[in-house]
């Protein structure tokens, strides 16, 4: 029981590891693709979170043996929800790398104060010149 | 035996976490966030959920350390000059 | 400052969590809902794998809903990124070797993929996971030669057949079951065959080529990205209409 | 006509939009308006049903609920998934480059939204609220200006981190009790008193306030809204804020009513009222000030939802039907007037219609008697005095200062707008677009309706089932009767 215990500290620690760590990437590092990498970390830890609260300790995965006695499962909805998560993640993740690729090629840089110093620079400023020249303008169309 | 286990994945995970956040290098961030996701998926073989562990491993370890390679290769950014801890 | 506000923060965050973990219960999962997913599965959906049976049968609509956010995801960035001509990619191709691994690795992940997929109902594995396996099928050679188009019509085909094929079975289902996305109108079948758990295999096949073709298209659009020091070239708007 | 049909027909649309229009080219413009105009019969219909046999719950996959997922069928959902067609419809995108994607987003953006109004199972309302969301990012880079990348990057940063701690929050929910439906979870109110239950609804205040607007994560809205069309920013703003708020009063009216965490919603209400209404009044250009003013009146729509009990429903519904139909018509008249406020003097004279009906508009969210916004905030503060019991003169007071706030800016725009100035120059833009007129035409249907609308709202509030209203009333229908059983269909 004891050893049951721990491995629950363990894991729900872990997960909130993660997302602490994560959250520190998001709100202290001004590199974008830093940024959505710690998104991604906040992300595993709840995945982690989820899975630890479906496991039974001797049970067997949630799948069938014909040929094996059947005893106690692990919970199989958390585990259906955690697929579900990790695949809506990486879409999340996939567009706003895209988005980073195209704010870089147009501005050049993806720090997130330097953006903000831009766009929030009057039009005519060093700021908004080199930005012009950068990116041809963007695409303004 | 399980508790030595889950120990050395979640530490394992927590490092990797951890370098995701500090190495300087975008890159080596990259791999860092590569491998808590397969420690991650390790453990999920631990704590019996085979299908999320396969899941884990193609789409969280494979695809989005390609997706962010990539990214990282379209904005020539490996070495953040522009994040200087302020 | 920022930071020492952050990190104080974070501290304020992390005592939160703790808090909040520390009352859960842990390895005494109360399966309100699980338990009787576990005993009914095979009863009701005929599948071994019971992830399987969640995912497509009682929580069908979560997983439409999953495959829709790719397809968005997949669409919003095809409109964010800005085209290429085909072949003008200064990515360099690679070598040789890694060209000629990249096409002797096409058919058997191809294979692998749809063994994955198909086996889903039986064996850990299924739609998404084979999906990002078929997935790779095609990033990979594309990724050894990025000057080769990746998306065709035929890959658009496929993925809108896929993505409606999944919506049609859920509809056609009204017609048999009167319920939306009841996957069982066609029988059980024999507990264990490949051929079993009725549209479940099915539901899955359609899940897997829609999710592989959503990641091989994000995957593409990203490599296919101008970067940042690439001669931005405009296609008529005509062109990207099509 | 199964309700099902509005999540499955737009999605089914939208799937197949990208190959029709490899066949014929043209297929990107008229698809989607056609479809969402197909969805918008099929929903008013089904809103019929439900005025004639009542709220209906629907076992989607024939699976009963607590195993399947369940959807609802009643006066919300129906009536949101009306409005979220309608207002999609109307406010259909024009000046983006690539048309038919963002025909294809405007889809599934409608499918998701119906989807997220009639939910009643916690993780596929995460589900439906991320593909919402997602559409939303987007539709805010549509038009492919660098600042709207921007401005929607961070958007989906703020939006990612918000779902992923929504989703710890229903982890924390599922880990406690096993289960996800909502009904289920009504009946187990004290397994979610402890500290687990009251985090978890934290987490979900903080993770679905993202998208309507409330106070910790909403930073993103004066720079989406600043850049994308003013169509987009109206169906934002309009719609998709609400939509946010709709999953909260499902929250709360189902399963967290009398909860302590609903304490940390009305502190996130009152700050976003104050620090909206306060940058409101310090903004420089018009699409900000309108932002701004948003972040304040849903933080009203907070406040009124957390203080709960009936008259708290019913005036979060009032407030929240005033600034569905308000702030886009107030975005598209302000399209004429871009740029900083200082240019405004004197452009009001040349189009007095536009400048009147603004006016007439701003009073109502300001909360002039007998505007649709006056009922809102006056059965507010009646949920204040009856419900809070201590500090309630406080909260009043930082709510009447804001108004003030709000009523201040608002007549500084429209003294500038009246105001002497430069002959104001041409411009294509008319005074009052056809759009804009359309929702001006239902505010003032809506103005002079208002004792039927309240009334309306009444049976919305009552077909929600909240807690106290079950006990108070004998007569209703047990709860548990619609999980055991298989739920009745249309």
């Amino acid at each position: 029981m004891n050893e049951l215990l721990s491995i629950g500290n363990l894991l729900y620690g872990g997960a909130a590891g993660l997302i602490v760590i994560g959250l520190f990437a998001v709100v202290a590092r001004r590199h974008l693709i830093r940024v959505l990498l710690g998104v991604a970390v906040i992300e595993a830890g709840v995945n982690l979170m989820l899975v630890a609260a479906g496991f039974r300790p001797g049970a067997a995965a949630p799948i069938f043996d014909p040929q094996a006695i059947s005893g106690p499962m692990v919970d199989p909805i958390p585990q259906a929800l955690v697929l579900t998560a990790i695949v809506i993640g990486v879409a999340v993740l996939a567009l706003g790398l895209t988005l980073a690729i195209r704010i870089h090629r147009q501005y050049g840089t993806l720090d997130t104060v330097a953006l903000t110093r831009i766009v929030n620079a009057p039009a005519g400023s060093p700021e908004s010149r080199a930005m012009m020249q950068r990116g041809g303008g963007g695409h303004e169309s | 035996m399980m508790v030595w286990v889950v120990a050395i994945l979640v530490s394992l995970m927590l490092i990797g976490a951890f370098l995701v956040v500090a190495i300087p290098d975008l890159l080596g961030a990259v791999a860092a966030s590569t491998a808590v996701s397969l420690a991650l998926s390790v453990l999920f073989v631990v704590l019996r959920a085979p299908d999320v562990a396969m899941a884990e491993a193609a789409v969280g370890a494979g695809l989005a350390g390609v997706l962010f390679a990539l990214a990282l290769r379209k904005t020539e950014s490996r070495r953040t000059r522009d994040e200087e801890a302020s | 400052m920022r930071q020492f506000a952050s990190l104080l923060f974070l501290f304020g965050f992390a005592f939160f969590l703790s808090v909040l973990v520390g009352g859960l219960p842990f390895g005494a999962a109360p399966m309100q809902v699980g338990q009787a997913i576990v005993e009914q599965n095979i009863e009701a959906t005929g599948a071994a794998n019971a992830v399987t049976g969640v995912l497509l049968a009682f929580r069908g609509m979560d997983t439409l809903g999953e495959l829709t956010i790719l397809f968005v995801a997949a669409t919003a960035a095809g409109m964010v990124v800005e085209r290429r001509k085909h072949g003008v990619s200064r990515d360099s191709v690679a070598g040789f070797i890694l060209l000629a691994g990249a096409e002797l690795m096409f058919p058997f992940l191809l294979i692998l993929g749809a063994y994955v997929i198909l086996h889903g109902h039986l064996t850990p594995g299924g739609g998404f996971q084979g999906g990002a396996i078929l997935a790779a099928a095609f990033f990979v050679p594309f990724l050894a030669n990025p000057g080769r188009a990746f998306q065709g019509h035929a890959m658009a085909f496929v993925e809108a057949f896929a993505g409606a094929t999944f919506i049609l079975l859920g509809i056609f289902s009204i017609f048999r079951e009167g319920d939306f996305m009841a996957p069982m109108f066609l029988g059980t079948g024999e507990f264990g065959q490949l051929v079993s758990a009725g549209s479940l295999p099915l539901l899955y096949l359609a899940l897997g080529l829609k999710v592989g073709a959503e990641l091989g298209s994000l995957v593409a659009e990203i490599a296919a990205a101008p970067g940042s020091d690439d001669p931005l070239i405009e296609e008529p708007q005509a062109a990207k209409d099509l | 006509m199964n309700p099902e049909i509005l999540i499955a027909l737009p999605l089914l649309a939208a799937f197949l939009l990208p190959a029709a229009r490899r066949i014929d080219a043209s297929v990107g413009i008229w698809w989607g308006p056609l479809v969402v105009l197909a969805n918008l019969v099929i929903a008013a219909m089904a809103w019929w049903k439900v005025q004639l046999i009542g709220p209906q719950s629907i076992a989607l996959g024939g699976f009963a609920a607590p195993l399947g997922i369940e959807l609802r069928a009643d006066h919300l959902g129906l009536s949101a998934a009306v409005l979220l067609n309608l207002a999609v419809l109307l406010l259909w995108p024009r000046e983006t480059p690539d048309k038919a994607r963002v025909s294809t987003i405007l889809l599934v953006l409608t499918g998701a939204g119906c989807g997220l109004a009639m939910s009643a199972d916690l993780f596929n309302l995460y589900v439906f609220f991320e593909l919402v969301a997602v559409a939303t990012y987007g539709l805010a880079a549509a038009n492919g200006k660098g600042e709207a990348l921007i401005a929607s990057l961070r958007y989906l940063i703020l939006g990612a981190l918000g779902s992923a701690l929504a989703l710890l929050g229903i982890a924390l929910v599922y880990a406690k009790t096993g289960t996800l439906n909502l009904t289920e979870l009504g009946g187990m109110s004290e397994a979610l008193s402890g500290p687990a239950g009251i985090g978890a609804l934290v987490l979900m205040v903080v993770g679905f306030g993202v998208k309507a607007e409330l106070f910790p994560l909403n930073n993103w809205v004066p720079e989406v809204y600043a850049h994308t069309e003013s169509r987009v920013s109206a169906l934002m703003a309009g719609i998709i804020s609400k939509l946010g708020i709709l999953v909260l009063l499902r929250l709360i009216a189902e399963v967290f009513g009398g909860s302590p965490g609903l304490e940390f919603l009305l502190w996130v209400g009152v700050l976003g009222v104050v620090t909206g209404e306060l940058a409101a009044y310090g903004a420089k250009d018009m699409r900000r000030v309108l932002a701004y003013s948003s972040i304040g009146q849903m933080g009203l729509v907070a406040v009124a939802l957390a203080l709960g009990g009936e008259t708290g429903f019913i005036a979060a519904l009032i407030l929240m039907l005033n600034h569905l139909l308000v702030k886009p018509a107030l975005f598209l008249i302000a399209d004429a007037w871009p740029g900083s406020l200082k240019a405004l003097a004197g452009k009001g004279r040349a189009r007095p219609l536009g400048a009147v009906l603004f006016v007439l508009l701003a009073l109502s969210l300001i909360g002039v008697p007998p505007l649709p916004g006056f009922w809102g905030k006056y059965l507010l503060l009646d949920a204040i005095f009856t419900n809070v019991t201590e500090g309630a003169g406080l909260l009043v007071g930082l709510i009447l200062a804001a108004t003030v706030v709000e009523a201040a800016y608002f007549f500084r725009i429209a003294a500038r707008l009246f105001g002497s100035g430069e002959a104001a120059e041409e411009s294509k833009i008319p005074g009052l677009p056809a759009v804009a007129a359309l929702f001006v035409i239902a505010f003032l249907a809506l103005s002079v309706q208002t004792g039927r609308v309240g009334d309306y709202l009444k049976e919305v509030v009552h077909g929600l089932q909240p807690q106290e209203l079950r006990m108070a009333q004998s007569d209703f229908p047990d709860p548990a009767a619609s999980v055991n059983g298989k739920g009745e269909r249309l």
